[in-house]
């Protein structure tokens, strides 16, 4: 897999995530003219969230495609355009939407490289907006990604930074598997350091976004954000959190969470998934089953989405999935009275 | 074969024509105070969006009016509706009370939907109204449903679902139609084409003209109606609603109408002209009838205004109950996840 | 819940898996007009699994319902049809196809209950066929329960036995609540004793099928099959097993399976599902951060299918799940060496 | 709209007719050695799988060869086609060897998918055929993706995609053939109409006569031809194909034809009677071409009996190259699930 890196001297601006992801899919489309983007409303509208912004008129209609509405059929479009030498970008315009494609994400795409004894390659990208916390309900908050990490064939990554947002995508891109992105909506205007110059960040490689003693606390997407951000607020209190970001799904970077776990014997997984089945669940049974079950001085300890479709109203929606003051009491609370 | 009767405007020399003569006073009134309910409540909605007032996202109907209340108006209590994203009209025809729409908006515990739905997924399941849908194109197989169980129980209700032009793209619309009309269920297909999807003009997003073109795929009758003229609209649908109320099978009713607001809160126009606009508002379906019932000296200007005024006082009305209501518990986060 | 037994003196029988599935149809339909079945070739065919066989003779075509082939639109029409006084059972001819109706069993069927503020309910039923060991390669061989078990607001059961297979049907159409039933592919000819009267295997309620001292074995639908064969040898060994069949996988009973750990000491999960996210991730999960966690004397093993989608090749597709052999085994070293 | 043209019967006084007379000797012999292959193919594995020696199940295309044959005799070996869980016909006819079609059947290493696929998933990527497919209506969005592929890279490629009857009622079928018109694709969308899904009969299917009426919710050519007439199909599908790659875009070609055989190997036949089969028995295509060409001094009869003794051969032979090929390394599980 490609890891090349920005040169040391490549200008670095502060970018929101979306136009970090904007600007990957920009040097991309330029590198490789295999590479299109395509989805509802990505044209003249710039996207649902505007994530594709002016690409439309940098790189014209036969590059930024507008689609009817029809999930099912642009990911089989994807699946076909990929497997005929194309490298297709398809945004879904929101990840919940995902549940009308699954046919062709699961049983095509995932597949088809083993299904067809490795004569076929699918190199295509999904991007899905997921998450809460935008009043959008029950239809339109879902956190799915749990699902695709359990079917083999895919890919999935979980950006949350801007940075690992460009690179996560240009890593995607290269892949020649199918790789699915989610994104989180409520992210996309925020802001932090990207390398102008195109980079990638390796999929399936976590990263330590604080390194401590006391616990280890793992999440992704925004759940990474506000694990770094509860960490910082525990520090003031004499616990020192490790922070693992996943960014990838599947593969899992099961390998650093379990150094860190050895080394914290305290473990507590953030995500806003439903807790059950959740991402945390597999991450759990692995140090369950591996030797850093043998290192553990309290339970692990999950904070996930509670199990109840995501309400509308403001309260209810933000008591529904883990805040940055729920994982400071969890933390807490596994360090100080050995159980979350 | 799709048939559109060209939009009428009044002529006070000419007889009424026979659309509107076909509408007795009573009607009338109920017609022009539901638009303006309509009207009203969004417009109220809207400004209260913009005062931070309420969340999330909301798509306005303003300019479809005469479609909502038009394909209603002979509906019967018990028949049903499934709406959509776009859904206040809808749920106003049927006889819902703004008052806990705007609870649902803001919220509240005695919303329609006790503020876990909000704009989205109104439901007026007492009134018939089984629920606006998030998901484009999602009523539709809720609708064969609700046919088959009309049939199967023997009763003499109407089914009728709406769905906007970029809806007939999914892949549920042709599932829909197809079993629909293979069954003969009792289901009247309101097509609201206000030619655009999200931005995508329907002209871009399928190749034939009408909507009601593809019923020859379901050997259904397939009608086209200027959907800002209240009386066409009606005396399109009153057939249909008849035709499947006496086991004739569905049908597939598209009006021709226009959003005269963007999609959603976040659309900046950028895939239209004002003047498109702008000649749109000229059609505008209230004022329209309105002249055309005053030209015709079916109604005095003074009762007109007083049937808005009554509207308006309705709407005001419920904006206050809405402001007054109780939120929900929090603690009761996950109460009605499942029945009992 | 309904919870009633057969009175002691009823009958019991032999009969197949397929069979007891077939009386538990028949008696629902003949106690209750509002059940119905539907589904691809239920009718004349019997069903691709010869599961309604001759229902459509006994009920008549208006109960027995052949589909067009519409995934989608045939898990919307059970929706529909539950939402407005019926109790529908819809049948997907292979679990793989349910990637098709994912929009409206997860965003429609699981939420509306909720997401209307408790004034709908969706009592449907659907039967899904799952599982390997045909030679029905990736696309036909999947077990995909696990993705609903992370879904708020749905049930879902995995019968083991003739008894369980009619005894949980009967309990699901019972059910306000939509529930799925994975029912498996090579269990269809599998025979067991089966009450005849009515009765009902109470969701949510696992089955210990073999009581033991040594190490708990946890597993649902043929997998408890096994897992049971498995015991019966490992006693030649020496080795106590008991046997947990899930049987409801949401919701989980995990009271049964915590008390059993808290005496064995030592979890073994086997499910034909991919390891990676499959149910065993979530059972692990919740003994690692329950108090049973103190009681385990090694840690928590789980078999579960290969990474790979399901070969074609028998010996590849045997070689990609758990079988009889391999729960031995895993059983073995867990006791005797600690790990499995 | 849609024309079938009259089945025609051969008659030695009149001249040969048009579509007869416009295919060459040299065309006209690979067409029934091709036709020969299917059949004897089919026949032969058909027995293989009697007597145990190949496992899982298959769908057999007896009777519908000239289909397969007819509209792929005027494609080029660059040309792509997408085949379904009826695919030996098209595989055959595309051009790909019968030996490593066995080999697959059998499980073997170097079947085309190495064992892997299997009956429903054979591929021969480097001959043009993307795939068999499990799923029904599958392969046509993947058919869009092909053709936006094709046209980006500005090749002269056609791609034909090959679905059943019952296919046409998934919402796959809808937006494919919309995305395939508004885009002007080069795609030969080829419905193999055999009157039956699995049991279904197309008349309860669905309300219009011909799937090809379908083709004009999409306003693109829709023609309905004898699809046991091999001049008949080679004469509609060529004007298809033309206009394809002329970039005029799809057309929706109808085959009307017969499966002579069941569904699958589990198909009691049920739903239709011994009669019908018989009628459509009298209709073989391969006979009735040969009985033309002979009755028209095209070819003599023992130039016949040499063709179809030849592809005799061809299948003898590529049999035993299956039974003699090496199985898969189980070793090898889980290889070729991630390209890399
Ligand atoms: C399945 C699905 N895809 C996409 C969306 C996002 N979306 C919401 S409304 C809309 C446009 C719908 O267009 P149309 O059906 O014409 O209805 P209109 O908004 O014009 O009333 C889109 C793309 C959605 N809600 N559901
Ligand atoms: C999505 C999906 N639904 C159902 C099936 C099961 N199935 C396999 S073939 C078939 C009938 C298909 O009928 P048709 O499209 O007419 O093709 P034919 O078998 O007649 O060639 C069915 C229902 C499937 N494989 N995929
Ligand atoms: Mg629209
Ligand atoms: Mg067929």
């Amino acid at each position: 897999m490609p890891t090349e890196l920005a040169t040391p001297e490549a200008a670095t601006r502060e970018l929101s995530y979306a136009e970090a992801i904007r600007e990957g899919l920009a040097q991309a489309m330029q590198a490789d003219e295999r590479v299109f983007l395509f989805g509802e409303d990505v044209g003249v509208y710039g996207g649902a969230f505007g994530v594709s912004g002016d690409l439309f008129h940098r790189f014209g209609p036969e590059r930024v495609i507008d689609t009817p509405i029809s999930e099912l059929g642009i990911a089989g479009a994807a699946v076909g355009a990929a497997i005929t030498g194309m490298k297709p970008v398809l945004e879904l315009q929101f990840s919940d939407f995902v549940t009308l494609a699954m046919e062709q994400i699961v049983n095509q795409a995932a597949k088809i490289h083993f299904m067809f004894g490795g004569k076929a390659t699918v190199p295509m990208v999904v991007r899905l907006p997921g998450g809460s916390g935008t009043g959008a309900a029950a239809q339109h908050s879902q956190s799915l990604e749990a699902w695709f990490a359990h079917v083999p064939g895919l890919k999935v990554v979980q950006p949350s930074t801007p940075h690992d947002a460009k690179g996560l995508l240009l890593a995607a891109i290269d892949d020649p598997n199918p790789v699915l992105i989610f994104e989180h909506k409520l992210l996309y205007k925020t802001r932090g350091p990207v390398p102008e110059d195109p980079y990638r960040v390796p999929i399936g490689n976590a990263a330590v976004r604080r390194v401590g003693r006391d616990l280890t606390i793992v999440g992704s997407s925004i759940m990474a954000i506000r694990a770094a951000a509860a960490a910082a607020r525990l520090a003031a209190e004499d616990i020192d959190a490790e922070v693992i970001d996943l960014r990838s799904l599947r593969p899992l970077d099961f390998a650093t969470i379990a150094a860190s776990v050895r080394k914290t014997h305290r473990l507590l997984i953030v995500y806003e998934g439903v807790k059950i089945m959740g991402i945390g669940a597999e991450i759990s049974a692995m140090i369950a089953e591996s030797d850093a079950f043998d290192f553990l001085d309290a339970p692990i300890a999950r904070l996930g989405g509670a199990d109840v479709p995501l309400p509308y109203n403001p309260v209810l929606e933000k008591a529904a999935v883990p805040q940055e003051d729920d994982i400071v009491a969890a933390a807490r609370r596994l360090v100080r009275e050995g159980r979350a | 074969m799709a048939s559109l009767p060209g939009s009428r405007t009044a002529d006070a020399q000419a007889p009424e024509r026979a659309e509107l003569a076909a509408l007795g006073d009573d009607a009338l009134r109920v017609a022009l105070s539901r638009m303006h309910l309509i009207r009203k409540f969004e417009e109220t909605a809207e400004a209260s969006y913009m005062r931070g007032l309420i969340h999330g996202t909301m798509h306005l109907s303003i300019g479809q009016e005469a479609s909502a209340v038009g394909t209603t108006l002979k509906l019967e209590r018990d028949d049903y509706i499934l709406s959509t994203h776009r859904g206040h009209g809808h749920c106003i025809a049927k006889g819902a009370d703004p008052a806990r729409m705007f609870a649902e908006f803001f919220g509240k515990e005695n919303g329609y939907c006790r503020g876990r739905g909000g704009s989205m997924h109104i439901a007026d399941v007492e009134g018939g109204n089984l629920g606006a849908n998030g998901i484009v194109a999602g009523g539709l197989p809720i609708a064969v449903g609700v046919g088959m169980s009309i049939k199967a129980q023997k009763q003499h209700r109407v089914c009728m679902v709406f769905f906007g032009d970029g809806a007939t793209n999914e892949g549920a619309f042709h599932e829909s139609l197809n079993m629909a009309s293979i069954w003969r269920l009792p289901i009247v297909f309101v097509c609201e084409n206000n030619k655009y999807g999200m931005s995508m003009d329907i002209a871009r997003a399928m190749a034939v003209p009408n909507v009601a073109d593809r019923a020859s795929s379901y050997a259904i009758p397939g009608i086209a109606v200027d959907g800002n003229d209240l009386p066409a609209v009606v005396a399109a649908a009153e057939p249909a609603i008849d035709l499947a109320r006496r086991g004739g099978g569905p049908t597939l009713l598209e009006c021709k109408t226009y959003r005269l607001r963007g999609h959603s809160k976040s659309d900046r126009n950028l895939y239209r002209t004002k003047e498109e606009i702008e000649t749109w508002r000229d059609k505008d379906a209230i004022r329209r009838l309105e002249h055309e019932l005053v030209a015709h000296n079916r109604f005095a200007e003074t009762e007109l205004r007083a049937i808005e005024e009554a509207a308006h006082k309705t709407i005001e009305q419920a904006l206050e109950f809405a402001k007054a209501s109780p939120d929900p518990d929090p603690a009761q986060l996950t109460r009605d996840v499942y029945a009992d």
